[in-house]
């Protein structure tokens, strides 16, 4: 193992510590927890930032395999073992940075968020486990690993968003955001199952390898497709894509910070990472399936977004959204472009949801200090004009929603744009046009539906005179995170050039990795692809930058300049309204058909098991019994004399077993002679 | 490899122990109420100090399965001689003991399991004494199945657990208890007698050189009965795919299935659960359902090669509705006790599907879940048991927020709950993982269908967590205490081999590679040999 | 017409029916005990006829002797249990005596 | 001649049986059993047993009867006119023994029994000495044995006759 | 001649102690109404010596009085058993108080047990159809008077007559079989009844007319389905030690004819081909097939009634109904194995039937009930007594460690070595119903709590000292069974066969 590798371990290592310390011995260290768990984040951060520099000086990777289980078999002449191990190239780098970055801000602004909570120091651990386990993901070289980090950050995940959870909703939403992530998991699960037995080995650069010599599972690329969707599908649940992205609104149950380190900028984004690594084995089939989800998902979001009235709700939609917009980027082919708009939105996603938090934190003040406990200290509509009480709060907010919309000169205009171009020439070559179409639609509505809420929430006139006097900007702890965040939400931090990433250092880097699949590599040639990305890139700079413009302004009509009435609005496309409001029905329908079936099957099931399958097994006993008492209807006494000949024989051998034995002994005779009689008719 | 202590082989001391411990148990006044306990906890302690040696040991490079050679810790003695008399022949019944890479680590459970029982039934008041040498009894007929390697021997200690089992459960069982007993005796006996036709026509079939006269003699020597050469040509049993040959096989699958237990022969386990004190639902989950896959695997595959391949698909489905009913069941029930025993049918179900599959992962990942289950099922028992001592109520719907009340025992909890959901880092993880990555080798769409279980499992564990552990604390639970030392030092040691190996599953793979490896193989290559001719 | 083997046998089947009715059909228990005695007959028939016919074998001859003798020995027990049971039951009637029973 | 006897002895024994079994009075019965048992012995005589014919009337007219009588007596209420005897189960047991009866016929005319070859050769002759010697060299047990038997059957019949002061009586389970 | 009796005498030898015992109770009798500890005593000292004599005797293989009776090892093994049981009886009746009540005629109680025992030890020599037949008759006789002893109950005197009325129906029936066959060979002794069926004979339906009448009185004696009847009235009426006797000793005697007779009449010497042990029944005779028909049923019928039981000894009578389908189960094989397996059964039964009557004995003198319900709470009240009652249930279920679990194994092993496995699997089928019914006592007793303060029940240490002698050999035979089969397999041989 190279010393690389073990700074690489080590960065993996230090949130575990963390957590260890804190789960044992948390109690002992009182509101000192937070402060344990930032200082071991920072010193990983440190290592992380190491990492990356010197990882972007060098070429190739650091790989690092080791066998973990050798069954001392072989399968096909190839010794059967599992192989596992870590390595650092371009993309884990990056993200080490990313994740490393967010959770110490995370920590940090937590420290006087979470002040006080009652769990405290659980919560500090809960994070370092959480780290540990989004590093791990990025840091595996194979998918068994991959998988097995990926079920620990749904665990941590599900503790996380529980974290209160006296209250039922939370607990309510920990529970779905595990089980509907398992769902997910299952189709990487199998996936992973025929992957193996095709390949007896679970690495990436064994599958990719076995991949581009022409082997693919069953002979078959059907198999091969369905190998790629089903470990899509692990992304799906994590990446909140449709139709699995129903729990992470939902998620918003959990404290703030962490809706900004796992629902925005990290764990959402390993579905994204696990696209991106798995890219090489992807067919042009898969591909279009997944850029069809992706586009899919980022409409449905958005058209939800518009109408959500709490703000982390708007924020969380948002986040599914722009979630969509990655998966498309990657499935349209646009590669680099997908993993840096993960990196930007991680940046100025964290900090929507931090400066959200800080408005939040903020209310919920105000709300305490007047005795409130009514009013919902997360609605925008109850909030409006606290921009001059905290202008930090309100500037950074400002600098985030800029990017996120896609305006120029911030990080995010420059990722949009080019995953935007992807889809001109995605659909230049496919013929599939609605992509392109839905990705600036969803521009233009994401635009839209965050200056509304910023606009809704800063500006205007507060609602509550008293209350607007006792909001205070947030402390120092909480405000320097946004800082941050807002300083890499610039564009030069991933290229000089302010209106293309094309040739920034990111682009560089992060190069397009070979596609295996030698039939998808045929389908779409990556340098002709290239190519028409950077012919498509000024017609999607100037479309973006108009849809953008267009929703900003609609914003300010509508909800600044009330120009056009927002109410008025609503009322005359109600059932609309109502439908976006309800998030399409999305819950209402996984209620009334999966949770309902599953419920009704296995009631359905309880019962015949108690009812049925216990049923006969009793029914046989009861039968048994019944063979040997069924006698009292053929009672001796009823056969008197004047019965039927035949039938009194048809009796008499009826009459069963027990009621034979009526103390008569002279009726014991007679049927010892009738048996007498029948053994010997057998034998005429 | 021998061992020996006192001139007695470890085999010996391990299986009798608890016998001793019987005896000194019933030998003492009625009134030494901790005497008893103590005895029967330096007893089953010691049998766990002698497991742990026969672990370390162990040879891991020697197969066994089928080969006399390389079974350990060999212990052969004649014990039923009778000399010829023209009819039998000569009767020759050995006290034949040995263990393998796929016994050891179910002795190794016992052994725990059984401690663990000890100490969780260190509250019971009612007849002390009687409880507790039929524990030991108990014990004893365990640890024998899992070390007897003379068919009839092995048969002796199967049956002698039985009626421990029926007075633990009926005499210190819940309110349904003598039903419960009575249905756990029936079943099981229903299927053992199958078990004892499927030996004797065994017997009958094969015949071995008697190595002290020389004479051809019928033999219950389980490793005799695997080798081809040694049926008679025209016996019931010679051939290939003979109808006799599948009938004996089914016989014996139901036997084995019942205990296990398999889809349409599980009633009894809900019943027997849910009425048991927490000690013997620990041991009946943790030990008693092994029996039953363990048998399959000693005895069903390796005699019955043939049969076996024959009938993998059937079996591999079975193991599917296992899973899958199992789970639902466990989705329906309000029942803690009834919910955890359901998830043992699921679970167990993976066990399942993974000797199905008759490869090495399959095979290892079976073998491991076997071992996962016993640990995990044995924690989750005893995490009912807890609660059931201090509220006396089991419904899940009755209580809530024990997190806060609780934190230890929800610490615990959680590891375990997680442990059975399959969660990486845990050992069932692993286990499951294997079962299902070497069924998807052989059934392709059985082992999809299968893989729901996951889901499932995940949604009623995490369900009952939340009913039980998260949201707000009834009232009437207010002066719940945490659990004490008595029962961390129960739930901690199997916490952290459920920890360990999650992360280092070697440890116990190790141990059963070679052993699954050989059993795989022999039984390939023997489903095409015809025996006996 | 000469009187063979199979007259005697005849009679002694007749003799044997009769006996079985009388030991199954009639309640008094001196009734069923003058019907066992019939069978006893019927059977001494056959050992006496065998033995004639069979060329004079002695074997059935002690065989009925022994018969004879046990015929004897049955009724002297026979009549002091039907006495026991009157004396207790005050009827004699089979299929009154029936409290033993399931 | 010897058919004649010999029908005459048949119908006085099924003659009387008959009355044995079907008269509705046990008195008759038992009387009637006289008259069997000595068609009995007139066949015995025929079938050239003449010591078992004695030992028939001795034993059965003279003991076994009289034995039967004294039963009939001492459990019969004869002050009153009833002494019948009925009978139950007569739908069965005429068929049962229809049935047994056919069986026998049948089987008496079709088996093959085991006779001597030459018949002519057998004359009467008394049997007495034969089995006097039998009795004390071949048939030394059974003769011992059923000397046993005999004592037996008196302690027996002894103990159980033997009048005890009656008590009222609990039966223990019932 | 006199030396030819003599010697003869010698072969009888303990039949003779027998006889000499029985008249030596009779005597002492009396001379002393009032001691029936010495009757017992004296009766048990005549048993214990006949028991050694007969241990003189094992290997013993003649013929004796104008082959009246074979004295060989098998007639030599059912003797064992049959004194053993007498014994056991003996010692049990000391502690009865149903017998203790009848003070007065202990005497004749004694000897009548002696002469039940003397009767069934001709019995199992016998091997000419009179002999069986006299000897049959004796033993049921002294059965006749012996279940009626306890003169004061009624159901006693009713088993009595219910006994005696059934059984002389079918021994007349029995006899009418046995002029039958001597119609059809002209002989009554049974080996030259076999030599002239041998000769092959015409005559089919006489033959099974003749060997199914026989078959009713082996039948009655051993309670087989359909001649079984009598057996639950009488036993649930007839004193308790005598049930015990009746239902081992009895029984063991009817099925030592039984097997004599059907063996050496029936079988067919000519066939060689057979593996060693097996033999095949002469043409034309039938009686596997009836016997296999009379297995199932006596053993399904048994256990099914038994089921419905709540008097325990009326529980016991249906069980000891279905043991001897089990039993049956043993000679349809027509093989040695089989043979050998039943009288490896009898042993077993020997100490767990008379065990398990006898803790029912004893519960009775205390609690004056054989109900099943009073049965609840014993476990508390005496428990060596109720464990002891647990294990021979247990072994009368057939579960191992216990002994019975070994003589229904060896019955099945025969029957699979003849690969009639579909009645194998119909008897173990069998032996799981049989639990529901033994297991309910055991219910009654350790999980069923009785009456609230109920005594706890103490037993002098002379009957735990008997409970202990059944209950060890049930427990060891279990285990250690190796001389038990060695010796049943070397006393299969009977005079007259090869």
């Amino acid at each position: 193992m190279i010393p690389e590798l073990k700074i690489a371990l080590a960065i993996l290592l230090l949130p575990l510590a963390s957590f260890v310390l804190l789960i044992f011995f948390g109690k002992r260290f009182m509101d000192k927890a937070g402060h344990i768990g930032a200082a071991f984040l920072g010193l990983d951060l440190i290592l992380a930032l190491f990492t990356f520099g010197s990882r972007m000086g060098t070429e190739g990777k650091w790989d690092f395999t080791f066998t973990w289980i050798d069954f001392h078999t072989m399968v096909n002449n190839v010794p059967l073992k599992i192989d596992i191990g870590m390595m650092v190239d371009n993309l884990t780098a990056v993200m080490l940075v990313v994740v490393t970055l967010i959770s110490f801000l995370v920590h940090l602004f937590s420290l006087a968020y979470m002040k006080g909570d009652i769990r405290y120091s659980r919560y500090y651990a809960n994070l370092g486990i959480f780290t540990f386990s989004m590093l791990g993901i990025v840091l595996t070289n194979n998918y068994l690993l991959m998988y097995v980090f990926w079920e620990l950050v749904g665990l941590s995940s599900y503790l996380l968003i529980g974290h209160w959870y006296e209250k039922k909703s939370a607990s309510d939403a920990s529970k779905k955001a595990f089980i509907v992530n398992r769902v997910g998991d299952l189709g990487f699960f199998i996936g992973i199952m025929i992957v193996w037995m095709q390949f007896s080995t679970l690495t990436f650069d064994g599958i990719f390898g076995a991949i581009g010599t022409g082997v693919i599972p069953f002979d078959s690329n059907t198999w091969l497709t369905a190998a790629g969707l089903l470990i899509f599908c692990g992304a799906v649940g994590k990446s909140a894509q449709f139709p699995l992205h129903v729990w992470l609104p939902d998620a918003m149950e959990g404290p703030t910070p962490v809706s900004a380190l796992i629902h925005a900028a990290t764990m959402v984004a390993a579905g994204v990472y696990l696209v991106a690594r798995t890219f090489p084995m992807l067919t042009a089939d898969a591909l279009m399936v997944i850029a069809y989800t992706g586009a899919i998902t980022a409409f449905i979001a958005a058209s939800i977004a518009i109408v959500q009235n709490d703000i982390k709700k708007i924020l969380a939609y948002s986040t599914v959204s722009q979630l969509g917009y990655m998966v498309m980027g990657l499935g349209v082919g646009a590669y680099s472009a997908g993993v840096m708009h993960l990196v930007t939105h991680a940046a100025f996603k964290a900090g929507l949801f931090l400066a959200s938090g800080s408005v939040i934190h903020a209310m919920h003040n105000a709300l305490h200090h007047q005795h409130d406990h009514h009013t919902d200290a997360q609605d925008v509509r109850n909030m409006g004009g606290l921009k001059s009480k905290m202008p930090f709060t309100f500037w950074t907010m400002l600098i985030f929603t800029l990017a996120i919309s896609g305006v120029p000169l911030t990080s995010g205009f420059l990722s949009k744009d080019e995953i935007l171009a992807g889809t001109l020439a995605f659909s230049h070559f496919t013929g599939h046009s609605i992509i392109p179409i839905i990705g600036f639609l969803v521009a233009g509505l994401t635009a839209f539906y965050m200056f509304r809420m910023l606009i809704l929430t800063f500006m205007g006139e507060h609602q509550d005179k008293q209350r607007y006097d006792h909001v205070h900007e947030s402390p120092f702890v909480m405000t320097v995170p946004l800082m941050v965040l807002a300083a890499l939400s610039f564009f030069f931090f991933f290229s000089l050039n302010p209106i293309s990433a094309s040739h920034g250092w990111f682009f560089e880097k992060m190069t397009y990795p070979t596609v295996v699949v030698p039939a998808a590599a045929a389908a779409t040639p990556t340098e002709e692809f290239v190519e028409e990305v950077h012919h498509q890139h000024t017609m999607a700079m100037v479309l973006s930058v108009g849809v953008s413009g267009l929703g900003i302004l609609l914003a300010f009509v509508t909800y600044f300049w009330k120009k056009i009435s927002a109410d008025a609005f609503e009322k005359t496309l109600k059932p609309l309204h109502t439908f976006l409001y309800n998030k399409w029905y999305f819950d209402e329908l996984y209620d009334a058909t999966a949770v309902a079936a599953m419920m009704g099957i296995a009631k359905v099931l309880s019962w015949f098991d108690g009812a049925i399958v216990d049923g006969i097994v009793n029914g046989a006993g009861w039968l048994a019994k019944l063979v040997s008492n069924i006698s009292s209807k053929f009672d001796s006494y009823v056969v008197d004399g004047a019965v039927n000949f035949i039938a009194y024989f048809a009796g008499l051998l009826g009459l069963s077993l027990r009621k034979v034995q009526t103390g008569k002994v002279q009726t014991y005779m007679i049927l010892a002679i009738i048996g007498l009689m029948v053994l010997m008719a057998m034998y005429m | 490899m021998e061992l020996k202590i006192l001139n007695i082989g470890i085999l010996t001391w391990l299986t009798f122990l608890p016998v001793l411990g019987m005896i000194i148990v019933l030998l003492l006044p009625k009134e030494q109420k901790s005497a008893i306990r103590w005895t029967s906890l330096g007893i089953t302690l010691l049998q766990v100090v002698f497991a742990s040696i026969l672990f370390t040991k162990f040879d891991r490079t020697l197969a066994g399965v089928n080969n006399a050679d390389t079974m350990q810790f060999k212990e052969v003695f004649n014990w039923i001689n009778v000399h010829s008399t023209g009819w039998f022949g000569s009767i020759k019944i050995d006290y034949f003991l040995g263990i393998d890479g796929i016994s050891m680590p179910m002795v190794f459970l016992t052994a725990l399991i059984s401690c663990v029982a000890v100490i969780s039934s260190w509250s019971i008041e009612k007849s002390l004494k009687g409880y507790f040498a039929l524990l030991l009894l108990l014990d004893t007929g365990m640890m024998g199945v899992f070390v007897a390697l003379d068919f009839f021997l092995f048969y002796i200690f199967w049956e002698i657990m039985l009626l421990p089992m029926y007075f633990l459960i009926g005499v210190w069982g819940g309110p349904r208890r003598e039903y419960a007993a009575i249905k756990f005796f029936l079943y099981t006996l229903l299927g053992s007698v199958l078990l004892l036709l499927a030996m004797l026509a065994l017997y009958f079939s094969v015949t071995i050189i008697d190595p002290a006269s020389g004479e051809k003699i019928h033999t219950f020597n389980m490793l005799a009965m695997m080798n081809p050469a040694n049926y008679d040509a025209g016996s019931i049993l010679s051939g290939i795919h003979t109808t006799w040959r599948y009938l004996a096989y089914v016989a014996i699958f139901i036997g084995f299935a019942i205990k296990v237990p398999i889809f349409p022969f599980h009633t009894w386990l809900p019943d027997a659960h849910v009425e048991a004190p927490t000690a013997i639902s620990v041991i009946l989950a943790g030990v008693l359902l092994k029996m039953g896959t363990y048998g399959l695997l000693r005895i069903g595959f390796p005699i019955f090669p043939d049969a076996a391949m024959h009938y993998l698909y059937p079996l591999a489905f079975l193991g599917f509705i296992n899973i899958i009913y199992g789970a639902f069941c466990a989705l329906a029930q309000k029942d803690f006790k009834k919910l955890i025993a359901y998830s043992s049918v699921s679970h167990m179900g993976i066990v399942i599907l993974g000797i199905a599959a008759m490869n090495t992962q399959g095979m290892l990942g079976g073998m491991l879940q076997m071992f996962n289950h016993g640990t995990i099922t044995a924690m989750l028992f005893l995490i009912v048991g807890v609660i059931y001592d201090r509220a006396h109520t089991r419904g899940v719907d009755e209580f809530g927020g024990l997190m806060n009340k609780m934190p230890k025992y929800s610490g615990i909890m959680i590891v375990a709950f997680f442990a059975a959901i399959g969660l990486p880092g845990l050992s069932g993880f692993i286990s499951e993982a294997f079962s299902f990555l070497g069924a998807f080798q052989t059934f392709r769409w059985l082992t999809i269908a299968s893989a729901f279980g996951i889901v499932l499992t995940a949604g009623y564990m995490l369900w009952t967590l939340q009913r039980v552990f998260l949201g707000t604390l009834p009232e009437r639970w207010n002066d719940l205490t945490d659990i004490n030392t008595r029962e961390m030092i129960m739930l901690i040691p199997l916490g952290i081999i459920v920890l360990v190996l999650g992360l280092y599953p070697n440890l116990m793979l190790d141990v059963m590679n070679t052993s699954a490896n050989t059993l795989v193989d022999f039984v390939r290559a023997n489903a095409g040999v015809a025996v006996g001719n | 017409m000469t009187i063979t083997l199979t007259h005697f046998l005849i009679v002694s089947a007749i003799l044997f029916s009769f006996g079985i009715y009388a030991v199954i059909s009639r309640r008094n228990a001196i009734m069923v005990l003058m019907g066992i005695e019939l069978i006893l007959n019927s059977a001494n028939i056959n050992f006496l006829a065998f033995s004639r016919f069979g060329g004079m074998n002695i074997e059935g001859q002690m065989a009925a002797v022994f018969v004879i003798i046990l015929a004897a020995a049955e009724a002297a027990v026979a009549l002091a249990i039907v006495l026991n049971i009157y004396k207790r039951f005050h009827t004699v009637n089979v299929d009154e005596i029936s409290f033993l029973k399931d | 001649m010897y058919e004649i006897i010999f029908y005459f002895f048949a119908a006085v024994t099924i003659g009387s049986a008959g009355v044995v079994v079907f008269s509705r009075n046990i008195v008759y019965s038992a009387f009637a059993l006289f008259f069997t048992f000595f068609g009995v012995a007139g066949i015995y005589v025929l079938l050239n047993a003449d010591f078992l014919a004695v030992t028939q009337l001795l034993i059965y007219v003279g003991g076994i009867l009289v034995l039967i009588l004294f039963g009939v007596m001492l459990t019969t209420n004869t002050v009153s006119v009833d002494i019948k005897a009925k009978s139950l189960n007569t739908l069965p047991a005429v068929s049962v023994v229809a049935a047994l009866a056919g069986l026998l016929a049948g089987m008496i005319w079709t088996t093959d029994w085991f006779m001597s070859k030459n018949m002519s050769e057998i004359t009467a002759q008394t049997t007495s000495k034969e089995i006097g010697s039998a009795l004390i060299t071949t048939h030394l047990l059974p003769f011992e044995v059923a000397s046993v038997v005999l004592l037996v059957a008196i302690v027996g019949a002894a103990m159980m006759a033997r009048r005890e002061s009656v008590k009222t009586q609990i039966s223990n389970s019932k | 001649m006199l030396e030819t009796i003599l010697s003869n005498l010698n072969n009888i030898l303990p039949e003779v102690v027998v006889t000499v015992t029985l008249c030596l109770v009779l005597i002492l009798h009396l001379i002393d109404r009032k001691n029936a500890q010495n009757l017992m005593l004296l009766a048990v000292a005549g048993l214990f010596t006949a028991l050694y004599v007969l241990t003189t005797q094992i290997g013993l293989n003649n013929s004796t009085f104008s082959g009246m009776l074979s004295v060989d090892p098998f007639a030599t093994y059912f003797k064992i058993v049959i004194i053993l049981s007498t014994i056991v009886v003996a010692v049990m009746s000391r502690f009865s108080d149903e017998i203790n009540d009848e003070k007065k005629t202990s005497g004749e109680y004694y000897f009548l047990i002696l002469s039940m025992a003397l009767g069934m030890m001709f019995m199992v020599g016998a091997s000419n159809l009179l002999m069986m037949y006299l000897t049959l008759e004796m033993s049921s006789l002294t059965s006749y008077v012996a279940s009626g002893f306890t003169r004061k109950a009624k159901d006693s005197t009713e088993a009595s007559l219910k006994y005696l009325l059934y059984g002389a129906f079918s021994s007349g029936i029995m006899l009418y079989g046995i002029s039958l066959i001597y119609g059809l060979t002209g002989t009554l002794d049974i080996v030259g009844v076999n030599h002239v069926l041998m000769q092959g004979s015409s005559s089919q339906l006489a033959l099974i007319v003749a060997s199914i009448m026989i078959l009713v009185g082996f039948g009655y004696k051993i309670s087989a389905v359909p001649f079984h009847f009598w057996t639950p009235d009488v036993y649930e009426g007839a004193p308790t030690t005598i049930t015990a006797f009746l239902s081992v000793a009895s029984k063991a005697a009817g099925f030592a004819m039984m097997m004599r007779a059907f063996k050496v009449m029936f079988i067919d010497s000519s066939v060689t081909s057979l593996p060693p042990g097996a033999w095949t029944l002469i043409s034309g005779v039938h009686i596997q097939n009836a016997l296999m028909i009379l297995a199932v049923l006596t053993m399904t019928l048994g256990n099914l009634v038994a089921l419905w039981q709540d008097n325990v000894k009326r529980l016991l009578a249906y069980s000891s109904i279905a043991q001897a389908g089990y039993m049956l189960l043993g000679l349809v094989v027509l093989s040695s194995d089989g043979f050998a397996a039943v009288m490896i059964y009898f042993v077993v039964y020997l100490f767990m039937n008379l065990g398990a009557f006898y803790v029912v004995m004893l519960i009775a003198n205390k609690t004056k009930s054989e109900n099943i319900d009073d049965y609840k709470g014993l476990g508390k009240r005496t428990p060596l007594l109720s464990v002891a009652l647990a294990v021979f249930l247990v072994s009368l279920t057939g579960l191992p460690p216990t002994a019975g679990f070994i003589g229904k194994w060896m019955i099945f092993l025969s029957l699979i070595n003849a690969k009639m496995i579909g009645i194998a699997v119909i008897g173990v089928l069998n032996s799981v119903v049989s639990l529901y019914y033994y297991v309910r006592i055991i219910r009654n007793m350790f999980l069923r709590d009785g009456q609230p303060n109920e005594e706890p029940i103490k037993f002098p240490l002379a009957q735990n000292i008997l409970l202990m002698s059944l209950l060890i050999p049930t427990l060891y035979f279990g285990l250690f069974f190796n001389e038990l089969i060695q010796f049943a397999q070397f006393s299969v041989q009977m005079f007259g066969l090869k």
